[in-house]
């Protein structure tokens, strides 16, 4: 029942904040229910047991019979590193916003708790109608905060985020048919239970595009590429970000492009092993050429956010990358990246909203010399500015060490390249933190006397620096729970279906 | 002589010959004509067409179900130019217009 | 105590200091304590050093090290690196030399920023700075090795922009960052190339892993792996063609250059070679290529030290042609060579450094040496100090520079790993445009009649200025003796061995000396150097003293050499225009064509198509019934026509 | 040939119901001496008539025919479950169509009486038609459906569009009549039967060999397919839904598209949509084309009901879609599920499409209102609850999960892959792609679109409270999330 819960808790949540009367303690309550969905959340972690493959607090319920649908819930190694990111990010994401949300707040936090409820849904189940389901789901709040939160462009920008994910896996929807029937085909009935599906043999033929698995493989793959977003389907994604409200920029880098990548390593590398190992360089290119052209891009942007966001692409193409190597390296490089994205980017985030405040610009021109102002400020970005460029001892080195060593195992040659996003992401970030925060006073010094950050504002970001060092320092904290999630997929995705076998029962 | 048989036989064929020329004369008179009330009756001359289709092929087949047919097609188109004739003549009251092409306000 | 707990003393003292600083030291206020208590920290630090040299010291000869092992660092599958460090006879001297002139650096640093408002911000980096030196030096792995090859890096960024005001300033310590990644980059890769030949990233084990025999293979892994580290070198010691940053990075406080880029951080690279000296010798190639760009680093960065007018930058260029000095005896296997010079250096060059720094406070931050001049009468100590540091670098007995570069330069003859006379000459003329540049030096800011303006009185630094400089003119006069040559040691009495080779023989690789070269040979050369040394030094004093004229006269008729000097040949320009804003614009082009332009617009293109396509769809429906009656009998026709078609 | 018996009429009842329920209204205005009764009272009695009637349906279905299939009128009826299923919808969602004309301004003031009446006799033909099992009854039913609706379309007081819309419908409904009939009259001709029994016993491969009988089969798809509104003949369909009074267009999107698809329903069972037939191919295109031709024209219209009746063409594609699986699937083990499932999705499309055009008609505050998707613009400030519906209507219309919209799709996609056609379910994925757009277009209005001053709908005072309507889009906004995921239910009652 923890699972259920776990999801529907938000949702309670978001019941809770629509019929609230007293408009004053919104904040205060949003805050503290988060706070105990993120309790429940560390309940689940608290009683998983690392030791075991397979899934845990199982629960499944036949949903739909005429197509073997079932409300089927459960944990793995790789899933509950993604569920606590999102209960972890969601009071932050609250208290962020205390100062920032003034108008509509009841819908946002609405809006806020139903995407909660559909990615922490997207993470855990696996049943693939029920996943596409919390998948559709989670653009409807996101549509809606970058679209009344947003800025000036946010309807261009929403719309266009909403239907180019949409457009993007609608093909999935496809794809989920035809296993559906491939699933009757070779199992006898209908089910679209991910477990079962591991089971289906799906004809491959290495050279020839039009064979079923490599068109399934495409079709899922096409549809996780823009969400994730992968060069070149990433056009969406500094328009998103620069006309969301912090929280949403926050909660899209942090979490929803993770269900991207994640739904990379449960979907597509188990069910179309011969396809992924076939077509694994086109998407280590792809990988790499995003890592490269991510950092181009945020090179030479003068919207902070959208150096963000371009990173945030770059660093997409390290996972991506990561994940197509197939070996353990790369693959627990690129669950460990998930994490510290999440961490970092989701930090950058909230400091350029915490900025942007104070001063109603992310003009990267206007700024300058502000370092001398908010000297507290100053620190905590130059923190998650390290962590982003893969300082060591900060949770970004680990990630990216462990997924360049991957890839070097794989494509020694292309590693090369891969490591080039090293000397790139230094350059654009420290010139944008030199334009930002060095030289001589700029515009926004002058017109604003900018005060240093709140109590609130330090507590926000307290415990996302402290997940900089601890996840840079003491790494195998992490890495050596992914043993059961991670080296199990890496060496049996060949026959996953093993992975069925060894599921635990529920809770 | 053969070919003259054609002329001096009437066959059936005569008659769904005949029934598709007035159906496709309905057919032209709706697509062509400008006037509501001429279209409406290019509409019932179409209806007939198919009456007279029916009755031949009855004849045919030695079946009174074409027949009986002919009765329901009477009765609806009956009604058809009822309604249809009502709500021409709203129109006109309203609009003092029975011009087709006066009718483009919908459109896109 | 236990190594465990000296170690942490080593580690944690300057990690608690940094804390403390960082956290705290802006509330305590006054310009003293933050001072004070990384004075302190780094001193603990030192002291547990000398007990962790003495711990090691008693170790039997064929297991000379202790291993500290904290906890696994990264584990995956059979991938493991734990968080491990060694301390050996090489470490357990470069933390010596660390800490110990991290201490002095520190302590004059007291007074030197007295006057900073960001004094605690100043200490919290400098002590962070030595934590992650010292991680650095005492890592037992490559990945760690890097943690603290970075780690010195993210410190230098910050203390060289630490006057971040200064848009030039900010500038350079971006540039230095972004530069050192360039090498660092190749490094990973490095790492990776050396982890999939050996399956280890652990320097001992590497070493023992190292092929006996040299590998004649250019694209041997092992030939590959150390070429990248090398280029990693490169970037952290500032070679050839990555030194660009060092001479900008005198930008940071004085001290810091002393420290950070004299003394400790740019030696890393010369340290991680020595560290892996079997590894390099298994790779003749790499060897030809690290010699080479030493000689080169060595003789470039002295002909531009001659040109300089900056106090500092002129230290800056003779750090960068040590440096290469101490690659270039890397490349010819004379590991110990390199080591040696290392240390004198450290002593030496931060020894310049900080009398520079006290010339600088006493000049009022004044750095133009033409400015200069007759500063031995006001600022004896200073200058007393800072001539047993010329003395040392250019190369005259007994002082320490002597011993190390002469080493290097019988090794650039005698060593069996590719030592020739070319190498060697080139060398000694490298020695002696330090010795010209080095003087000119002495003679612009101390011999030279006072040019300073009557109210700018320039004075003796305090105390706590001094007497780190006295400590150190100490180090620099008599460090030397650590290495004594065979040649000397002879006719000494008592014999005394060459101790560091001595000590260092259990973990580097040494060279041997060629067939065919004796002990005469040694005498020949240490003769050509001292006398070539001396005669130089007391032409240029001559020249720079009474006839200023010809220099002059000869500079006007080089005028061409003289630019391309000036302008560094050209290698800054190079870089910021085809790299820098080559890069930068072409992105730009890249974002504006091909991303605005052709990625989204094509994204937005397809949605306007379909528009498009809807309005042609809208444009059917004319209104018109008898349009749509038309329409539909075409469609009729059509359906008809493909049912009858076949 | 046997003499029309008791169980003929009893079974027949609800028709007959219909009929003189159809008469109270009217009859009340009579006796009250042709004023306008109460709405309230006319309101009451269409409704008891058409619930008395949906329960007599169902009783008749569950006690008389004991859940089999019963023919009446010598094969000219039939009484089987999609019979009673899709009756039973129909009158129900009439119910709807009757509150909603009860507070629209079009039909608010005189005229509800004879508006109740026709919708009921519109219903009788409506109920014929989906028990039509014969070419007689079909023609006779999509008349009477189609007689009465004309009327209603042009009953709008003063407004030229319904009036336009009127003769446009009507003109053109009954030129499709006319050709349809031409081809009941062809395949009458070649094969001697108009009775689905009698083709049935004919078969599948007679369409092959004779020309003429296949010339009558087109010609009656061409005019199923004007009434269902599928490309190339769907040009009616926008300028009628958009003229028409809300609540007729509702009437019309759901009601009368729901008894043309089950014609179409016992039409495909004939086996003429089969692989083997030259019909196969040319509805594959027809399918994929209406769902682009849909989705692609409502991408562009300003007006809500020009867009819901686009939406309206693509969700009749969808619907072809299932009924070519539906064809392909004859006596495999999934032709039942098929058949359920495109009256799934034509329940729930009759659902979402009543309450979009409900709150179109909450909105509407004067005849002919013409509302424009930018009228929308603040209505989530004003009537936030009514905004909120509309979304939850349009996400689900747009086919996004836990909507109901998604799931009946989503049926309909695997059955049609099911059955090979893969490459018009992928247009048709791409379709409901494209549809995201316009979907999502009026919530952008609705909440995003700040409000000026001339923006009537970001007044709150400007709109008339319309309780039933409110209650309507509501509570159909909710059935949309539950019968979407609770759809067990809802299966349970189809199948």
């Amino acid at each position: 029942m923890l699972l259920s819960l776990i999801i529907l808790f938000p949702l309670i949540c978001a019941l809770v904040m629509a019929l609230l009367p007293d408009r004053r303690y919104l904040h205060k309550v949003a805050l503290g229910m988060s706070v105990v969905e993120f309790l429940v959340g560390l309940v689940l972690y608290l009683k998983f047991d690392h030791n075991k493959t397979g899934l845990q607090f199982v629960e499944k319920i036949l949903w739909i019979e005429d197509f073997g649908i079932s409300y089927f819930l459960g944990v793995d190694g790789i899933s509950i590193w993604l569920v606590l990111l999102t209960v972890f990010l969601q009071p932050i994401v609250v208290l962020a916003s205390w100062s920032s949300i003034n108008e509509k707040i009841k819908g946002y936090y609405v809006a806020l708790f139903l995407l909660e409820s559909a990615m922490i849904g997207s993470f855990i189940t696996f049943d693939a109608v029920l996943f596409y389901l919390f998948w559709e789901l989670s653009l409807v709040p996101m549509y809606f905060i970058i679209g009344l939160w947003g800025g000036e462009r946010k309807i261009y920008a929403t719309l266009k985020f909403f239907i180019y994910t949409m457009a993007g896996s609608i093909m999935m929807l496809v794809a989920n048919g035809v296993m559906l029937l491939l699933a009757k085909e070779t199992l006898g009935f209908y089910t679209t239970s991910l477990l079962d599906w591991y089971k289906i043999r799906i004809p491959f033929v290495g050279g020839e595009f039009f064979s079923p698995q490599t068109l399934l493989f495409f079709a899922y793959a096409l549809a996780f590429a823009v969400k994730t977003p992968v060069f070149p389907f990433h056009t969406w994604l500094p328009d998103a970000h620069v006309q969301a409200p912090t929280a949403g920029s926050v909660i899209l880098a942090g979490v929803m492009l993770k269900m991207g990548t994640y739904s990379f390593l449960r979907w597509v590398v188990p069910l179309f092993p011969e396809a992924t190992q076939y077509w694994s360089w086109l998407f280590i290119v792809i990988g790499i050429t995003g890592i490269i052209y991510g950092a181009l891009m945020a090179l030479v942007q003068n919207d902070i956010k959208k150096v963000i966001a371009y990173s945030s692409v770059s660093h997409m193409g390290y996972i991506i990358a990561g994940i197509f190597s197939l070996n353990e390296l790369a693959m627990s490089g690129a669950l460990y990246q998930m994490l510290n994205h999440g961490i970092s980017t989701g930090a950058l985030f909230l400091l350029v909203g915490m900025i942007y405040e104070r001063t109603h610009t992310r003009d990267i021109v206007k700024y300058g010399g502000i370092a001398a102002q908010v000297p507290i400020y100053t620190v905590i970005f130059m923190i998650v500015t390290f962590s982003s460029i893969a300082v060591p001892l900060t949770n970004g080195f680990v990630g990216e060490f462990l997924i360049l060593l991957g890839i070097y195992q794989n494509r020694p040659a292309w590693a090369a390249w891969a490591v080039a996003g090293v000397i790139l992401g230094a350059g654009y970030m420290l010139w944008t933190v030199k334009r930002v925060f060095f030289g001589p006073a700029g515009q926004v010094v002058q017109d604003h006397g900018l005060h240093d950050l709140s109590q609130r504002e330090i507590l926000v970001m307290l415990p996302l620096v402290f997940l900089v060092f601890f996840m840079g320092i003491y790494p195998n904290y992490f890495l050596r729970l992914f043993e059961k999630g991670i080296i199990f997929l890496v060496e049996n995705f060949h026959n996953y279906q093993l992975f069925s076998q060894i599921t635990e029962g529920g809770l | 002589m053969k070919g003259l048989e054609l002329f001096t036989t009437v066959t059936y064929a005569h008659f769904l010959f005949l029934s598709f020329v007035l159906f496709a004369l309905g057919v032209l008179g709706v697509l062509l004509r400008r006037n509501l009330i001429v279209v409406m009756m290019s509409v019932e001359l179409m209806l007939n067409a198919v009456n007279l289709t029916f009755i031949t092929f009855a004849k045919a087949l030695n079946q009174l179900d074409g027949q009986i047919f002919v009765f329901f097609v009477m009765t609806i188109a009956a009604a058809e130019a009822a309604v249809g004739l009502a709500i021409v003549v709203a129109i006109f009251k309203r609009f003092r217009e029975v011009n087709i092409r006066f009718f483009q306000f919908l459109k896109g | 105590m236990s190594s465990e707990l000296l170690f942490s003393l080593l580690i944690f003292a300057p990690l608690v200091g940094f804390a403390f600083n960082g956290l705290l030291g802006k509330k305590l206020g006054g310009h003293l304590y933050p001072g004070v208590i990384a004075s302190v920290a780094s001193f603990i630090s030192f002291v547990a050093s000398v007990g962790l040299f003495q711990l090691v010291s008693e170790q039997p000869e064929q297991a000379k090290y202790l291993v500290i092992h904290a906890f696994d660092w990264m584990q995956v599958g059979t991938f493991r690196l734990p968080v491990q460090f060694l301390i050996d006879p090489l470490s357990s001297i470069m933390i010596l030399v660390i800490t110990g002139v991290g201490t002095l650096i520190h302590i004059f640093s007291i007074g030197y920023m007295a006057e900073d408002p960001g004094i605690a911000k100043y200490f919290s980096y400098l002590n962070f700075f030595l934590f992650n030196m010292l991680i650095l030096v005492t890592g037992d792995s490559l990945p760690l090795l890097f943690v603290g090859w970075e780690g010195v890096g993210l410190c230098s960024y910050l203390l060289i922009g630490f006057w971040y005001e200064d848009h030039e300033k900010a500038e350079a310590g971006m540039k230095a960052f972004i530069v050192n990644r360039v090498g660092d980059a190749a490094f990973l890769l490095g790492m990776f190339v050396l982890y999939s030949h050996f399956g280890t990233l652990n320097l001992l084990e590497l070493n023992s892993l190292a092929p006996k025999e040299a590998i004649w293979n250019w694209l041997d892994p092992i030939t590959i792996g150390t070429l990248l580290l090398f280029v990693g070198v490169t970037g952290k010691s500032a070679q050839v063609p990555l030194y660009v940053w060092l001479p900008d990075a005198m930008a940071g406080p004085t001290p810091v250059s002393a420290l950070i880029h004299a003394a400790t951080m740019v030696t890393a690279g010369v340290y991680m070679m020595v560290r892996l000296s079997y590894l390099y010798t298994a790779a003749p190639y790499t060897m030809i290529v690290v010699a080479a760009i030493g000689l080169l680093t060595a003789v470039l960065a002295a002909t531009m030290g001659i040109v300089q007018w900056d106090i500092k930058k002129v230290l800056a260029y003779s750090t960068v042609s040590q440096l290469g000095y101490m690659v270039f005896a890397c490349g010819v296997g004379a590991f110990s060579a390199a080591f040696f010079h290392l240390v004198t250096h450290a002593f030496f060059k931060a020894l310049m450094f900080l009398g520079a720094g006290s010339v600088i406070y006493g000049m009022h931050h004044q750095q133009d040496i033409r400015e200069m001049g007759g500063l031995n009468k006001r600022m004896p100590l200073t200058y007393w100090t800072f001539m047993i540091g010329w003395l040392s670098i250019i190369g005259l007995p007994p002082f320490s520079g002597f011993f190390s570069k002469d080493e290097i330069k019988w090794f650039a003859l005698a060593s069996d790993r590719g030592g020739n006379w070319i190498f060697w000459g080139l060398a000694w003329v490298g020695s002696l445009l330090t010795t010209f540049y080095m003087t000119r030096l002495m003679a612009y800011t101390f011999w030279r009649d006072k040019k300073y303006s009557a109210d700018h009185q320039p004075h003796e630094s305090p105390w706590v200025m001094t007497v780190p400089l006295m400590i150190l003119a100490f180090l620099a006069a008599t460090g030397g003796f650590l290495g004594i040559p065979h040649a000397i040691a002879q006719i000494l009495p008592g014999h005394p061995n060459h101790w560091l080779e001595h000590w260092l023989k259990p973990v580097i690789s040494l060279p041997t000396i060629k067939q065919g070269i004796t002990v005469e040979y040694e005498w020949l050369l240490m003769g050509l150097s001292v006398v070539g040394s001396f005669t130089v030094a007391m032409v240029t004093r001559y020249l720079y003293l009474n006839r200023i004229d010809l220099i002059d006269r000869t500079r006007e008729r080089f005028e061409v050499i003289h630019k391309v000097w000036v302008h560094k040949y050209y290698v800054d320009a190079f870089y910021q225009k085809y790299f820098v804003e080559n890069l930068v614009l072409s992105s730009r082009d890249l974002w504006r064509y091909v991303d605005v332009g052709v990625i989204d617009r094509l994204v937005n293109k397809i949605a306007d198509v379909t528009k498009e396509l809807g309005r042609g769809f809208a444009w059917l429906q004319s209104g018109n019934m008898q349009n749509y009656a038309f329409i539909t009998i075409i469609g009729l026709i059509i359906f008809v026509l493909f049912l009858f078609k076949g | 040939m046997k003499i029309v018996s008791l169980a003929d009429i009893i079974v027949a009842s609800p028709l007959i119901l219909l009929v003189l329920g159809s008469l109270a209204p009217i009859t009340t205005k009579v006796i009250l001496g042709n004023r306008e009764p109460r709405s309230f009272v006319t309101l009451m009695e269409g409704a008891v008539a058409l619930v008395g009637s949906a329960i007599l349906t169902a009783s008749v279905y569950y006690l008389l025919t004991a859940r089999g299939s019963y023919f009446a009128f010598n094969d000219l009826l039939i009484f089987d479950r999609l019979t009673m299923v899709t009756s039973v919808i129909m009158l129900i969602s009439s119910v709807f169509v009757l509150i909603l004309m009860k507070e629209n301004p079009s039909s608010s003031g005189y005229g509800y009486a004879e508006l109740t009446f026709l919708l009921l006799s519109s219903l009788v033909g409506g109920v014929t038609l989906v028990a039509s099992y014969d070419f007689i009854t079909t023609f006779l039913g999509l008349e009477v459906m189609s007689l009465p609706v004309y009327v209603m379309i042009g009953m709008g007081h003063d407004d030229r569009y319904s009036k336009e819309s009127a003769i446009k419908y009507f003109v053109l409904g009954s030129f499709a009549s006319a050709i349809f009939l031409l081809g009941v009259a062809l395949m009458y001709g070649s094969s001697g039967t108009t009775s689905f029994e009698g083709l049935l016993k004919l078969g599948v491969e007679f369409i092959s060999t004779n020309f003429v009988f296949l010339m009558g089969v087109t010609l009656v798809i061409v005019g199923l397919l004007f009434k269902v509104s599928a490309f190339p003949f769907q040009s009616w369909t926008v300028d009628v839904y958009q003229g028409a009074p809300t609540p007729v267009t509702s009437y019309m999107a759901s009601v009368m598209k729901v008894a043309s698809f089950v014609v179409l329903i016992r039409f495909v069972k004939l086996g003429y949509f089969a692989s083997s037939t030259p019909l196969f191919e040319l509805i594959q295109w027809v399918t994929v084309l209406t769902i682009l031709v849909g989705n692609g024209g409502a991408l562009v219209q300003q007006s809500i009901k020009r867009m819901l009746a686009y939406s309206s063409i693509a969700h009749s594609g969808y619907v072809m879609l299932g009924l070519m699986a539906y064809g392909l699937s004859e006596y495999s083990s999934s032709e039942e599920l098929i058949k359920q499932n495109v009256l799934f999705y034509l329940l729930a499309y009759s659902v979402m499409t009543l309450g979009a055009f409900g709150v179109v008609s909450y909105l509407e505050q004067k005849e002919g209102a013409q509302l424009k998707v930018s009228d929308l613009r603040g209505l989530g400030r004003t009537r936030l609850g009514l905004a909120l519906a509309l979304s939850l209507l349009l996400l689900s219309l747009g086919g996004i999960p836990p909507f109901v919209g998604f799931f009946t799709k989503f049926y309909l996609f695997i059955h049609a892959l099911d059955q090979g056609l893969v490459w018009v379910t992928v247009w048709a994925a791409v379709g409901s792609a494209m549809g995201i757009y316009y979907y999502l277009r009026p919530m952008v209005f609705m909440f995003m679109e700040e409000p000026s001053s001339n923006d009537q709908a970001g007044d709150a005072s400007y709109f008339t409270w319309k309780p039933l309507t409110h209650l309507i889009a509501v509570f159909f906004s909710i059935v949309v999330i539950t019968i979407g995921v609770f759809s067990r239910f809802v299966l349970e009652f189809i199948r």
